[in-house]
């Protein structure tokens, strides 16, 4: 892993606000993620992580302040061109094509990446991409489901298919929505493993929205606490641990 | 590995019998039923196109027979001009294409029924054009006698080389569908299908690949169109209406929707379908309908579906490999 | 002027009998997601329950309205929801649909075998008899179609929201789970929704048939009119149905009369697809619920 | 790489796969289906094609024409068949599809048919009429549009006259009866009405007459409030009205309620039995050139005519019934006169020919085909009065 404090940042979060209504969801938060960091982006129900990671992704324009990923702002960019810029992410729900075979899900992920729109018409059925998605699959200890419909996969299973497809464009930064939600403890610990994995033989950038505090913990390099809709505390795990201000917004929240 | 490839040879036999018995099956037989057979290579083709749109990309469209119409009326005004079939034929297939992206806008804001009433309404507009403008299209008297290609010293004049000629067209189209279908384009039409929202944030230009879907869609609506006006040697608007988008929806649907044969499946049973109940008489129509919803029913993905069914019980797909199934499996 | 009037007016009468079929559209489509393109033929199909009272069964022309109306919401209504909804709404919209277009295509081709192809004369519920208004013609049958139109949103509207059943199925339509942990029986208040619908089709068929004659084809364009004028209003308000029918209604005669008789199917297709592409909540909808 | 490509298109492989054991099905179906489709034509029968629109838009016409075909049949059987032989009529629904009528006709003919016996929708005949031209197949036709007879074809008749002379036999009755000066005309708008509305509107400029007001309406209409505003509106001396049977009982429920003043003049369909059963007291003093009509009582054809139809399908017969009756009969007479079923001598025979009720009493009426197959035959002008529609003038053939 490379030193964060010494690249220029991936993901910019500079003064954004965001209001619903009369309701400031989210209030002039700013931080930045180096390349290689795990970021782990938690606090109570109603903090505003869901509109802040959407105002991340592209999808919610902020009232004020800007996102920028690798110095182009995001605000207003469809989530294809996003994801053309080097950003992959996971969804919160199952969001695998469940009629697909798992190859088909993987390299499906890849082939927009790959030429042009007539050679991914004219070239190769796999755009050239099945022993790339095959080593992602045999990465994520799939294999043998390989010609599976995602669809018949459990549910452990498929979180896994997400996780590689977002693996699968070679994305400098990686936005997980949530990845531990409803996955039994076994097939987590795998998961969680081989993210782990992920991000020190890549250095692949994750930013990470997460219920699960034990998730988060032993993921995450760095964690952002967000409290009605402000950054309330900053840290590593071991410090958001022991965090004052953490354990008050969790428990009088 | 090996029993794959042995499936894929025997595939490979199976397509070239049928081609050969596509062939053969004309041979000796009376006019009707040669003229059955082009019609049904010519509705194939047409729902073949709207397998794709509505199969492959999941796009619901009632307009079909609206692009057989822009394809045959594009035909008629040429040929009839004095073109040859083979010049009007991309100018019809540009068209169609042209005006399938236009249709394929409404697509973007809406799904499901809205789109199935937005194209719903389309084809009507275009059937009304086709009966109040008189001038171009003859109005509701229609256009007749529309010369059929010749290629050099082939004349598809009489009804059997007409035949082969359509199924010679067929095979092209067919041949364009697979290549369309396997490429990456396919998966990201099937991707589209599956869920739009998690394609586009793999990259997929959803926008594009659904207006894509519905542009390629009508150019084969388009096709079949300029294969009809040959055919019949005379359109009129009445052909071209609403209950046969509704056909050629039921083609694909009943044949099995995003197989890739299930459109010659499904337009030989609904061609035929009336042949044999004629026994019935009136009430064909009744047990065709009701025979419809029972498959949807019971088996929703149509025709092929209930044989994958059957197939699944009998023969199962693949045996697991206990190898693979070792060391990696998760508990 | 009187012309104008006319026009007007005639284009109220005939729209608010679109207002009803579109009503129960709306209904359907908030409870069940089922958007039924046989709605038309459940218009046309009531009347022939009436006929066949009258002369297959002998009935008296009232009794026989009471035996259309208990046979539609059985068959349209339970049976309906039971044999092709429950079971093929797990499949999807779009094969839903599908199923919607066979049923129309059934019912259609089964009135046409079993009762003939050519028009029947139906009894008028009113007398048709002409009442000069302005020097615009108007019949009783016309006042009284606007005003069971009216009456029916009314009374639906009050349901709705002053019953503890109506409510209920309001509780349904918006959100279903939520309504179930709150104790509502989601099933039946669905169930009722049906019945409601095939009531309304059946009254809507009462109304027209004597003007349309009973016919198998009847329920092609009425159908997709009704759907339309649903949309255009907003398909997530009953009132939005009501505003819908008797904008088209009257667009529709207008047009005819003003602009172009050749293009006037015209019009409700282009107002359509106006209405989705720019404001598909509907004229009157609001851009919350299901609809978009 | 190659070796990952066949793993790869496993899944679309299956779906070719599935596909192949139905289309096998579909094949032997296919081939099986034409063997037993060629039923026995033996000496002992005479085939004729009903091809007819029995199902769709078209039903109403097509189910009558086809039961008076089946009147004809049975008539024809009972007094010997033709030339002596069982007259068969295999009926082919057309659905009112042109394209699907087409294939129809070829498929009668493929199975032996030495007449067609069909279609009504001219959209319909223009189509089909060349197939059976190719073969040489005699067609009795219930269309109307002027076109048909208009292409040269010598195999094909009508049974009534066309829009062209049935149309201009009431520019007499506009001029002179009712001395109109301007008139106005409502169509419904498809290959039927628009025919009759072009002849009625060179009709009436030849005669001088004002088409002041020309409102075209759709099939299936249902409201006609604004058709009949306008026509009010513009206030004409008379309304030429050429829509289809429920088209035309709708107009008059509608011009009694906005109490249309002028009067309503038809071609054959506005004072049909069926119009006046739906539309009651709006059909009162609806007035109408008929070719030929189950009405005219007084011929006695005709009478016994209706009595059968209405004893055998327990409903009164409609103009298409008679076409269809007509079809037939004069199919039977024309045969035993050639003395052979072969078309190209039916074909001549038929040039310039006239039947008289004389020596062919189910013709109904006297009746000439030209050398185009037109048809021309004395008609009645007629008029509802009290429910019922009273021949109010003979019109001589045309």
């Amino acid at each position: 892993m490379s030193d964060p404090a010494m690249s220029e940042p991936v993901l910019s979060v500079r003064n954004v606000e965001k209001s619903f209504g009369g309701i400031r969801a989210v209030r002039g938060v700013s931080f930045d993620v180096r390349k290689g960091e795990v970021l782990g982006l938690i606090g109570p129900n109603g903090s505003g992580k869901s509109t802040l990671f959407n105002c991340i992704l592209g999808q919610l324009p902020p009232d004020a302040g800007e996102v920028s990923v690798n110095g182009r702002k995001v605000s207003g960019m469809r989530a294809s061109q996003m994801n053309r810029l080097g950003v992959g992410r996971t969804f919160q729900q199952l969001s695998v094509f469940p009629k697909m075979t798992v190859l088909d899900n993987i390299i499906l992920a890849g082939q927009e990446h790959q030429g042009t729109m007539l050679s991914r018409l004219f070239g190769p059925a796999d755009a050239g991409l099945t022993e790339e998605a095959e080593r992602l699959i045999a990465f994520f200890r799939l294999t043998h489901l390989r010609d599976e419909l995602a669809g018949s996969l459990s549910y452990g299973q498929q979180k896994l298919v997400d996780a590689a497809m977002a693996f699968m464009a070679g994305p400098g930064l990686v936005l997980l929505d949530e990845p531990a939600g409803g996955v039994n403890l076994t097939m987590l610990a795998h998961f969680k493993e081989r993210l782990a994995a992920y991000n020190v033989e890549h250095g692949t950038t994750f930013v990470v929205i997460e219920h699960n505090m034990e998730f988060v913990m032993s993921l995450c390099t760095r964690i952002i606490v967000l409290a009605e809709g402000a950054v309330i505390a900053e840290g590593t795990p071991d410090e958001i641990r022991s965090n004052q201000t953490v354990i008050d917004a969790y428990l009088g929240g | 590995m090996r029993g794959l490839s042995l499936h894929r040879s025997w595939r490979l036999l199976l397509i070239v019998a049928l081609l050969a018995a596509a062939i053969l099956l004309p041979l000796g037989q009376k006019n009707y039923f040669i003229y059955v057979l082009t019609s049904w290579l010519i509705f194939t083709i047409a729902a073949m196109g709207l397998n794709l749109t509505l199969g492959y990309a999941g796009q619901i469209s009632l307009a079909q027979a609206s692009f057989m119409a822009l394809g045959a009326y594009t035909t008629a005004l040429m040929t009839l001009a004095g073109w040859h079939w083979l010049v009007s034929l991309p100018v019809g297939l540009t068209l169609c294409f042209v005006v399938g992206l236009v249709l394929g806008y409404p697509a973007l804001r809406v799904k499901g029924h809205f789109l199935a009433f937005v194209t719903l309404a389309f084809n009507t507009l275009v059937f009304l054009v086709l009966r109040n403008e008189e001038w171009l299209t003859g109005g509701t008297y229609g256009l007749s006698g529309m010369p059929r290609p010749e290629f050099g010293s082939f004349s598809t004049d009489k009804q059997l080389p007409f035949y082969y000629f359509t199924l010679g067209v067929t095979v092209l189209a067919a041949l364009g569908l697979w290549a369309i279908v396997r490429s990456p384009w396919g998966r990201a039409f099937k991707a589209l299908r599956e869920n739009p929202i998690r394609a586009e944030s793999l990259g997929v230009d959803t926008r594009r690949f659904t207006l894509l879907a519905f542009a390629i869609g009508s150019a084969y609506g388009g096709l079949a169109g300029a294969l009809v006006t040959p055919l019949v040697q005379f359109i009129e608007p009445g052909s071209f209406g609403l209950a046969h988008s509704l056909r050629i929806l039921l083609m694909v649907v009943v044949g099995g929707a995003g197989y890739f044969f299930g459109p010659f499946i499904g337009a030989a049973v609904v061609i035929l379908l009336p042949e044999v109940l004629r026994f019935t008489e009136g009430y064909y129509l009744i047990i065709y309908s009701a025979l419809v919803i029972v498959m949807l029913v019971f088996v929703p993905s149509g025709l092929i579906g209930i044989f994958g069914k059957l197939r699944a019980r009998f023969w199962p797909r693949r045996q697991v490999r206990a190898d693979m199934a070792e060391g990696a499996r998760l508990p | 002027m009187s012309q104008f009037l006319q026009v007007l007016l005639s284009g109220l009468a005939t729209g608010a009998v679109y207002a009803l079929v579109a009503i129960g559209f709306t209904l359907v489509w908030q409870a069940a997601q089922t958007v039924n393109f046989a709605q038309g033929e459940f218009v046309m199909v009531p009347a022939f329950f009436v006929l066949i009272g009258m002369h297959w069964l002998g009935l008296s022309f009232w009794i026989s309205l009471l035996f259309g109306l208990v046979v539609s919401i059985v068959l349209l209504g339970l049976v309906f929801k039971k044999l092709i909804v429950e079971p093929i709404l797990p499949h999807g919209g779009i094969t839903l649909i599908i199923a919607t277009m066979a049923l129309g295509i059934l019912l259609k081709e089964s009135a046409k075998e079993f009762y003939g192809a050519e028009a029947q004369p139906f009894p008028a519920l009113f007398p048709g008899d002409p009442i000069n208004l302005f020097g615009a013609a108007v019949s009783l049958r016309d006042l009284l179609n606007l005003g069971i139109s009216l009456g029916v949103v009314v009374l639906l509207t009050l349901f709705l929201n002053r019953t503890r059943t109506g409510r209920c199925m309001q509780a349904t339509a918006q959100n279903p789970g939520v309504a179930e942990i709150l104790g509502v029986d989601v099933k039946r208040m669905v169930l009722y929704t049906f019945l409601i619908n095939a009531a309304l089709a059946a009254l809507a068929s009462f109304l027209i048939t004597p003007v349309y004659l009973a016919k198998f084809s009847n329920g092609e364009t009425l159908g997709l009119i009704a759907f339309i004028a649903a949309i255009v209003g907003g398909f997530n308000q009953i009132r939005g149905a009501l505003v819908g029918g008797l904008l088209i209604g009257v667009l529709d005669n207008l047009t005819a009369t003003y602009v172009t008789a050749q293009y006037r199917a015209a019009l409700p297709l282009v107002l359509l697809i106006a209405i989705i592409l720019v404001r598909p909540q509907g004229l009157v909808g609001t851009s919350e619920g299901r609809a978009v | 790489m190659k070796r990952h490509r066949n793993r790869f298109s496993v899944d679309w492989e299956d779906k070719v796969g599935r596909s192949k054991n139905y289309s096998g099905l579909l094949l032997a179906a296919l081939i099986a289906l034409p063997v037993g489709s060629v039923s026995a034509q033996t000496a002992n029968t005479v085939k004729l094609g009903m091809v007819g629109e029995l199902s769709g838009a078209g039903a109403p016409s097509g189910t009558n024409w086809r039961d008076g075909a089946r009147l004809a049949v049975t008539e024809v059987n009972a007094a010997g068949g033709i030339l002596g032989k069982k007259v068969e009529m295999p009926e082919y629904d057309t659905q009112t599809d042109p394209q699907v009528s087409r294939a129809l006709v070829q498929k009668a003919i493929d199975e032996g048919v030495v007449a067609i016996i069909g279609t009504v929708y001219s959209g319909s005949t223009l189509v089909n009429m060349l197939v059976a031209k190719q073969n040489s197949i005699p067609q009795f036709v219930g269309s109307e549009a002027p076109t048909i007879v208009e292409r040269g074809n010598p195999f094909v008749y009508r049974t009534s006259s066309g829009a062209q002379k049935g149309v201009p036999a009431l520019t007499p009755y506009f001029k002179d009866t009712l001395k109109a000066k301007k008139v106005g005309v409502a169509w419904v708008n498809n290959e039927f009405g628009r025919g009759g509305r072009n002849v009625f509107i060179a009709e009436m400029k030849k005669a001088g007459i004002d088409v002041i007001i020309d409102v075209p309406s759709e099939q299936a209409q249902t409201d006609y409030a604004a058709d009949v505003a306008k026509l009010k509106s513009a206030n004409p001396d008379a309304v030429f009205v050429y829509m289809n049977q429920e088209e035309s009982a709708r107009f008059l429920i509608e011009a009694k309620k906005q109490t249309l003043p002028m009067p309503l003049v038809g071609e054959v369909t506005l004072t049909e039995a069926k119009v006046i059963e739906l539309a009651g007291p709006a059909a009162e003093g609806a007035i109408a050139h008929v070719g030929v009509t189950a009405t005219a009582t007084e011929v006695p054809g005709i009478a016994a005519f209706a009595k059968s139809f209405e004893e055998t399908f327990k409903r009164k017969p409609t103009h298409d019934a008679i076409k269809g009756y007509v079809g037939v009969w004069s199919t039977k007479y024309v045969m035993d006169m050639v003395g052979k079923t072969d078309g190209e001598a039916f074909s001549k025979k038929m040039k310039g020919l006239c039947l008289k009720v004389a020596d062919h009493p189910k013709i109904l009426l006297d009746t000439c085909w030209d050398d185009r197959g037109e048809m021309s035959r004395p008609s009645f002008m007629v008029q509802v009065k009290g429910g019922s529609p009273v021949v109010i003038g003979a019109v001589p053939a045309n």
